[in-house]
């Protein structure tokens, strides 16, 4: 039980403490963000090296209240807020890092870490690599991304797919209660840069955590349901999704293999070839633009490593190559959902 | 009957010159063939006939000019009864007139036909095989169309069959021939499941036929029917169904050669026990240092012996082929490998005996993942000079194989186990192995087969050597 | 508006008398000048490639400030960065060697001129995005403040940085932040080939930053003495948790920005004018009228200058490139198994 | 590492090492080799997989800890 250190916390944070006290009491329901907040509070008894810096994410306790009282419980040396200075903190964060803190930076969303792109490229991803091995970059960022909020064009990317391009940097996107707890702690360990993506949409999903529920590999993708007729893969956010449009099939007596990838770089090539390998056919859910996109990368390797095993061409489902818009009809035709991903399975089938 | 008229090749054209009749009467013409090359004021142009049918009587002969409309020659059409022999008078057509008169002052593209040097013969084989001559690159002196450039091109533009990379693998492992089945997915592309249906389809016919199994090789011939339409709902049974024919098919396949085996080749067999304490030492020493992925199985030293007794008594290393043996260059060592639930299958490691030890357990690996995911190559199938059977995985102590035909000999290694055994006197517990082989007594005899089982004894004392 | 600080005793002069040390800076000066000079032969023989930006008239920043700091001190440069790579004791043979792409490079010859990091001496070194360097030199004084370790992180960058984004982020948060941090402004009067009156509304820099509320002083960058002066009181107020200071060093370069550029946009009168107020020969003719150097002590350090130099061509035209093997070494770091 | 973890480990392995077998059902007792039709090939993979994932040296000395699925965790988890 943490002694609450709240220094003039109001009472809506000290009511946040009870809630999040369950994940350590017994396995009460759990939210995504609670599961987060969790990984935080023990990356931060467990390793005095370790900060955060981010935009409102001590007051006012983070834009989806993922640090919700770490402010009155850790003070204002460790839970730093910043001003809207995007290149500046998470430049910072490197600079710490490279002084040999373990620094946690919190983008508020990657709408907005296009300002620190010019960081985490040609420094963060670059900068072992450019100095011939002197200079690691423990460093991790945490940004929300995806759609499906009405927020408008500029608040609902999903560019993940981007980073997931750079050498140098790990891309991990958890997707289920595990991996919101225990993604923080192993990617805190590695003396390389990791971005994780937490989805919009998964914050307020609720589920059981075992009280145990600890540190889980980032290197390996997991099959969320085995099946044999067609191989589904995906990725955050459109997890739920995609075990939604397995559900449809299966009442179409179509048995759908789901596959989370987790990590978005480096992919997990051998649990997903192993997967297409038994299926034969495969559809990819991604929330990014279709052009260019992660789920192209994934295609590409299925076709050179398993192509003797395709019984059909690889389907993909991605967001309409539109600015998302406002409104909520065009908003939900423009992403992928259950029943395009089943629709585009059974095309696979046949 | 219809007329072929002079046709209108330009908005400035009235009139054209008939140079060259391209085809003759009582020529099959389809529409669109070219059948006469006119001169208009500008070029010279092939001209196309709009119907297809019999070209009946010549009406203008080449050399002279004529009107634009004006009938140049009569075509029956196709389908119409032809009025046997006497070509019908020319008035007597006029009343017909099927080939639309070309409306005047619509632009014929001046260069609507490449005229290309190609002799009628030629024009009218690509005619025959649906080939549009203008598109023939000729490779001709000063370029003419040949006669292979004609079928070159025919056989090019032959739909290729859409099968899926799966389906046309499943065939391959099943033998059996793409051509004769009816795809059912998108634009009938053959799918797996069209495969399997084949299977079954044809196992069916082959139950219906005579008894007696007849040498017939165990790729079914018989063609297939469209799957009914209730076919689609196939329900999980129908996919255990298949696994289970897929074995079936395999089954037979092994059997049929197996029977042909053991009618054809009179077998000797011959065993001897091998200690292989100084290799297991070798082995584990050598393994403790080695990361994972490079640590060798014992299976690879037997396997690499077996290959280099071969070439010490390459007797045994070759083919029986129409009654007499034909020794083979290389060591090409068949390895059975057992594919689980679907039988097995034998294919070679090329020139085993040059490979080292770790090249022979990558390729060992390679060849075992690659076998049971049916994407073994056609050479290592049917190139294997002499087969290894390692059952020794599997528990067995002493294994007598049975030769793959044309090979003449089969090597067989036991379980490795450990056993009390005495050396120099001295009573210790050392591990060993059963190496069996099974030869054909029409290529080899018995003191032949000893030297190859006495070579692979002696090889395996020295591993490092391996 | 520049808050002009009285002169204090400074409690630690530098040791070894005066004129010894004055020697010394006019000494290392010359030794950067020189390696600068041969740089360019060794560029026109194609021995080194790439961008290579000189520091030819600017030697007295470089030179100055490094006076002030201790070893341990973090220094993050941009590409003009040899001066300060020299200056804060990285080896020269390894300086050449990296500009030779050798794997005895201090970047195992990935960086390239602009790109020299040597971490036993905390040289963070080159950065060829502009202002990019800045955020980096934030974060390492944030680092050691939240250490409680008393540091000076200087950070040296153009007036050319002074137009990015980033640069108004990061004097922000410094000052906000109260950071142990030394903003080195390296004014040169031209962002490559862009004047600084044709880039700035207000061109007097160290009154911009003190906008940010943070002590800020204009410092004479061609004279060696006033840099180490300014330097050495900024870095004991900011070792002193003074929080960050910012010295605009009002400097010249006397070449072009670099060896790509034709400097059509400077007029030839003005490079004389700041030539003949060139750091060296202003501390030579200084320092023999004072009868503290002779023609001989001048002849000395050519001497052993011209030999280090020699010495460090002839070791990285010896040394091995990169195995092509390693191209994918240090993407990300082994794993730890 | 918790049972738990080695378990998810040993299952993840043992099913790229032999593929299409029924993992999940095999009685945790029963000869691993013999359960899933492993022959030597296919333990030196599920062993180098294992190694990988758990990051643990396994070395032939080992293998015959590897004998049944519960010998398997008990054997990693104790690690």
């Amino acid at each position: 039980m943490n002694a609450s250190t709240a220094t003039g916390g109001t009472r809506k944070t000290v009511r946040a403490h009870q809630a999040q006290d369950s994940v350590d009491g017994s396995a009460k329901p759990v939210s995504y963000r609670e599961a987060l907040r969790a990984a935080l509070r023990e990356a931060l008894i467990k390793d005095e090296r370790v900060f955060i810096m981010g935009e409102d994410i001590g007051r006012y306790g983070g834009c989806y209240a993922v640090t919700l009282g770490l402010l009155e419980e850790f003070g204002p040396e460790r839970i730093r807020d910043t001003p809207l200075s995007e290149s500046a903190f998470v430049g910072a964060g490197i600079g710490a890092a490279l002084a040999g803190m373990r620094p946690i930076v919190e983008i508020m969303t990657v709408n907005f870490s296009l300002l620190a792109l010019d960081q985490i490229l040609n420094n963060a991803a670059t900068l072992l690599h450019m100095s011939g091995g002197q200079l690691n970059v423990p460093l991790v960022i945490r940004m929300t991304t995806g759609a499906g909020r009405q927020v408008a064009a500029q608040h609902s990317h999903s560019l993940e797919g981007w980073y997931a391009h750079i050498p140098g940097l790990r891309i991990v996107a958890p997707a289920t209660l595990e991996d919101a707890r225990g993604m923080i702690w192993t990617a805190l360990q590695d003396p390389d840069p990791v971005l994780i993506f937490e989805h919009g949409g998964l914050y307020n999903t609720s589920g059981t955590l075992s009280p145990d529920a600890g540190p889980v590999d980032i290197d390996t993708a997991a099959i969320r349901r085995p099946g044999n007729d067609v191989t589904l893969i995906t990725y955050g956010g459109t997890l739920p999704k995609t075990l939604a449009a397995a559900d449809q099939l299966a009442a179409d007596g179509i048995s759908a293999e789901v596959v989370d990838l987790r990590t978005l770089r480096p992919l997990d090539d051998a649990t997903i070839l192993a997967s297409v390998r038994r299926t034969h056919r495969v559809v990819i859910a991604d929330e990014g633009w279709r052009s260019g996109s992660l789920s192209a990368e994934v295609s590409a390797r299925i076709t050179e490593q398993a192509f003797y095993d395709l019984d059909a061409p690889v389907e993909r489902v991605c967001t309409a190559e539109v600015p998302i818009p406002y409104a909520w009809h065009l908003e939900e035709a423009a992403l992928p959902q259950p029943a395009t991903i089943a629709d585009a399975a059974r095309k696979a089938v046949g | 009957m219809a007329e072929f008229l002079m046709p209108s090749l330009g908005a400035d054209m009235d009139q054209g010159t008939l140079l060259e009749w391209l085809v003759k009467p009582g020529d099959q013409v389809h529409k669109g063939d070219i059948v006469a090359v006119v001169d208009t004021a500008k070029a010279a142009v092939e001209v196309e006939c709009f119907e297809s049918g019999v070209m009946g009587s010549i009406l203008v002969e080449p050399g002279r000019t004529v009107p634009v409309g004006t009938p140049l020659a009569v075509i029956t059409p196709a389908g119409l009864a032809v009025i046997p022999a006497a070509p019908a008078p020319a008035e007597a057509v006029v009343a017909v007139v099927a080939a639309p008169a070309p409306v005047v002052g619509l632009p014929v593209p001046p260069s609507a036909r490449r005229r290309v040097p190609a002799t009628p013969p030629i024009r009218h084989l690509a005619r025959q095989l649906g080939v549009d001559i203008s598109k023939v690159h000729g490779t001709g002196e000063g370029g003419t169309v040949t006669h292979a450039d004609v079928e070159a091109a025919a056989a090019a533009t032959r739909r290729r069959p859409r099968v899926s990379p799966y389906a046309r693998r499943l065939a391959a492992e099943l033998g059996i021939d793409l051509t004769v089945i009816r795809g059912t997915g998108a634009d009938g592309a053959i799918r797996a499941v069209d495969v399997r249906r084949a299977l079954s389809e044809a196992k069916e016919g082959a139950a219906q036929a005579a008894p007696a199994a007849t040498e017939r090789p165990a790729a079914p011939q018989a063609a297939v029917t469209a799957p009914p339409p209730a076919e689609a709902e196939a329900d999980k049974a129908a996919e255990a169904d298949k696994a289970a024919e897929r074995q079936a098919a395999m089954r037979r396949a092994i059997g049929n050669l197996m029977a042909r085996s053991k009618r054809e080749i009179p077998h000797y067999y011959l065993s001897t026990t091998i200690d292989l304490e100084p290799m297991t030492q070798w082995l584990r020493s050598r393994n403790r240092e080695l990361p994972v992925p490079s640590r060798i199985v014992p299976a690879a030293l037997l396997l690499k012996a077996a290959a280099l007794a071969a070439r010490e008594v390459p007797q045994l290393n070759g083919f029986w082929l129409d009654d007499h043996f034909v020794p083979a260059e290389h060591v090409h060592l068949g390895v059975a490998i057992s594919l689980r639930d679907a039988g097995m299958v034998a294919p070679a490691i090329h020139d085993a005996d040059t490979l080292t030890i770790a090249d022979l357990m990558a390729s060992l690996r390679d060849l075992v993942t690659r076998a049971r995911t049916g994407r073994l190559r056609g050479g290592e199938m049917t190139d294997p000079t002499i087969t290894v059977t390692n059952l020794g995985d599997r528990g067995v102590e002493a294994v007598f194989g049975v030769i793959y035909p044309p090979q003449v000999a089969l090597a067989g290694f036991g379980k490795v186990t450990s056993a009390p055994y005495a050396v120099g006197g001295l009573l210790g517990v050392r591990s060993q192995v059963t190496a069996t082989l099974a030869a054909d007594h029409r290529a080899s005899d018995g003191y032949t087969g000893a030297r190859y089982l006495e070579a692979i004894t002696r090889l395996l004392q020295k591993p490092e050597e391996l | 508006m520049t808050r002009q600080k009285q002169h204090e005793a400074d409690p630690r002069e530098p040791a070894g008398g005066e004129a010894t040390h004055r020697r010394e800076l006019l000494r290392e000066m010359l030794r950067i000048r020189r390696f600068e000079e041969r740089c360019v032969e060794l560029y026109s023989a194609t021995k080194i490639r790439g961008f290579l930006h000189l520091y030819i008239g600017e030697e007295a920043v470089a030179v100055g400030v490094c006076q002030a700091l201790t070893p341990a001190d973090p220094v993050v440069a941009t590409y003009r960065e040899h001066g300060h790579a020299l200056a804060r004791g990285v080896s020269m043979e390894s300086l050449m060697a990296e500009m030779f792409a050798k794997v005895t490079g201090c970047s195992r010859g990935r960086g390239g001129s602009m790109h020299i990091f040597d971490t036993q001496r905390r040289f963070y070194g080159g950065n060829a995005i502009v202002g990019g360097g800045l955020p980096l030199a934030v974060g390492m004084a944030l680092a050691d403040k939240m250490r409680a370790i008393e540091s000076v992180t200087a950070c040296f960058f153009g007036d050319g940085a002074v137009a990015e984004g980033e640069f108004h982020e990061c004097m922000n948060l410094a000052a906000l932040w109260d950071l142990p941090l030394l903003f080195c402004c390296e004014n040169n009067l031209y962002a490559m080939g862009t004047a600084l009156e044709r880039a700035q509304a207000e061109t007097d820099l160290a009154a911009r930053a003190g906008s940010y509320g943070m002590v800020s002083w204009p410092v004479d960058g061609m004279d060696v003495t006033a840099v180490e002066h300014a330097a050495r009181r900024a870095a004991e107020a900011v070792r002193g948790g003074g929080g960050p200071h910012f010295l605009e060093l009002r400097t010249y370069r006397f070449r072009a920005h670099s060896m790509y550029d034709p400097d059509r946009y400077r007029d030839k009168a003005e490079i004389e004018r700041w030539r003949s107020r060139d750091p060296i020969s202003m501390l030579t003719a200084q320092l023999k009228q004072d009868g503290q150097l002779t023609d001989h002590d001048l002849e000395v350090f050519e001497k052993e200058i011209a030999a280090e130099i020699a010495q460090a061509i002839d070791v990285a035209e010896a040394a091995d490139f990169e195995p092509l093997e390693d191209l994918t070494k240090f993407v990300y770091s082994p794993r730890q198994t | 590492m918790t049972p738990q973890q080695a378990r998810e480990q040993i299952g993840f392995a043992l099913k790229r090492a032999a593929p299409g077998s029924d993992v999940d059902g095999i009685d945790p007792d029963a000869d691993l080799r013999d359960a899933l039709e492993l022959d030597s090939l296919d333990f030196l993979q599920f062993v180098e997989i294992l190694s990988e994932t758990s990051g643990q040296r396994i070395d032939e000395d080992d293998y015959p800890e590897f004998a049944t699925l519960n010998s398997s965790i008990r054997f990693l988890s104790a690690r």
